[in-house]
């Protein structure tokens, strides 16, 4: 299945790009798709424990399920410590 | 009400919104932007927002001062895109009609806004950039690795 | 800042006073004179202060919160005289580096002038009018004898 | 002696009057003026219990002195309680 990944701040700047479409097996994961996205783009290794991740405009888990054309984004950390 | 815009926040202009006759108080919350981050100097900054979940998580917080104070009144409008140092970059505005509530529920809408709300800051150095998550973080929540420099 | 006047308190320029270029919050009261008090129509205000006494204990305050927070860039100004329903009677405006202290310090500042401030308003109604401490308090604290009324 | 007396809001309008000169004992406290001026005015004995008073613009106690040309003011009480 397909679905389309939006990526913000950091993200989109690293991967020049707002948003990437990537194919996935037919029962795939969040925690799935974040390793496709990692091993196309390595430099997101790092990133990515601290990532957020919305689909469908709601925040999810990383063992939730994704289905076709499923709307995910990578939230980068929203707030600092300091406040 | 929500406002996510490119344009200057006018505090009067919004506050007004959230003002009824039978309120007795507002408080309101402006976040600015700072000059410097840990010495340096801030250049000018770039707000980013991921719109649709930025209103979805918006109308939930208003939800829930709704049901915890039964306030209604309430604004809350952000400004996207490039805000040179010192404008405003997010107001919040909450009516009640005694202070207390409206002390109480303004804090909370700010705090849950920094927790949830996918908004992003890119604060512009004369040698590079960072992005940090809110207007008042000030903390480098990016890494610096060699491809995250002078955007 | 202090200011104690028969003009129209406007929110934006008061704000500004308080506003700088280190400072990422910044949190502000108003107090708006409600429609009604315990049901009876207000037809307008009118705030009494004992000046120079007023002018002293604001000071005092704006003294306590750069104690206890460091914190100096405050604006207060209350309006005094004739007042239409829905007008702004109080603005307090506090600015801080981050959210926290600009939050308390607007609290504590508000409370404070609530306690201390010797500020009286006057509620007329279309039958006669009460004595209240606060343009908050919507309590009558004045005894409704038979000289208290219709002024 | 004498000391001025400031009055506002609902003592103000009771007295009809904003400040009085009241001619004290050379040694008198602060609750020697109130009964003082509660003989003058009886409206005010209700009022009073309640009262607070500032000598030169301080909030003083019922048992401090008072000194000749001090400024007295009557405060009503500033604040209801349901905030």
């Amino acid at each position: 299945m397909k679905v389309r990944v939006h990526l913000f701040a950091l993200y989109r700047e690293r991967l020049g790009c707002g948003q990437v479409e990537v194919e996935l097996p037919a029962v795939a994961s969040v925690e799935a798709l974040l390793q496709s996205l990692v091993e196309t783009y390595p430099s997101l290794a790092r990133l990515v424990p601290n990532t957020m991740v919305a689909v469908n405009q709601e925040y999810a888990g990383r063992s939730d399920a994704l289905h076709e054309g499923d709307e995910v984004a990578l939230i980068p950390p929203v707030s600092g410590g300091r406040l | 009400m929500i406002l996510i815009t490119h344009e200057r926040l006018e505090l009067e202009a919004l506050t007004a919104q959230a003002r009824g006759p039978s309120n007795g108080a507002v408080v309101t919350f402006l976040g600015t932007t700072r000059d410097r981050t840990e010495g340096r100097r801030v250049l000018y900054l770039e707000y980013e927002a991921y719109g649709p979940m930025v209103d979805n998580k918006l109308q939930e917080i208003l939800g829930e001062i709704r049901e915890r104070w039964g306030i209604t009144d309430a604004v809350v409008a952000h400004r996207i895109g490039r805000l040179e140092v010192g404008e405003v970059s997010l107001v919040v505005a909450v009516a009640a009609p005694h202070r207390k509530e409206a002390f109480a529920a303004c804090t909370y809408i700010v705090d849950r806004i920094k927790e949830t709300v996918p908004i992003w800051k890119k604060e512009v150095f004369e040698d590079g950039h960072v992005w940090v998550g809110s207007e008042e973080a000030g903390v480098t929540t990016s890494d610096s690795g060699p491809d995250a420099g002078s955007g």
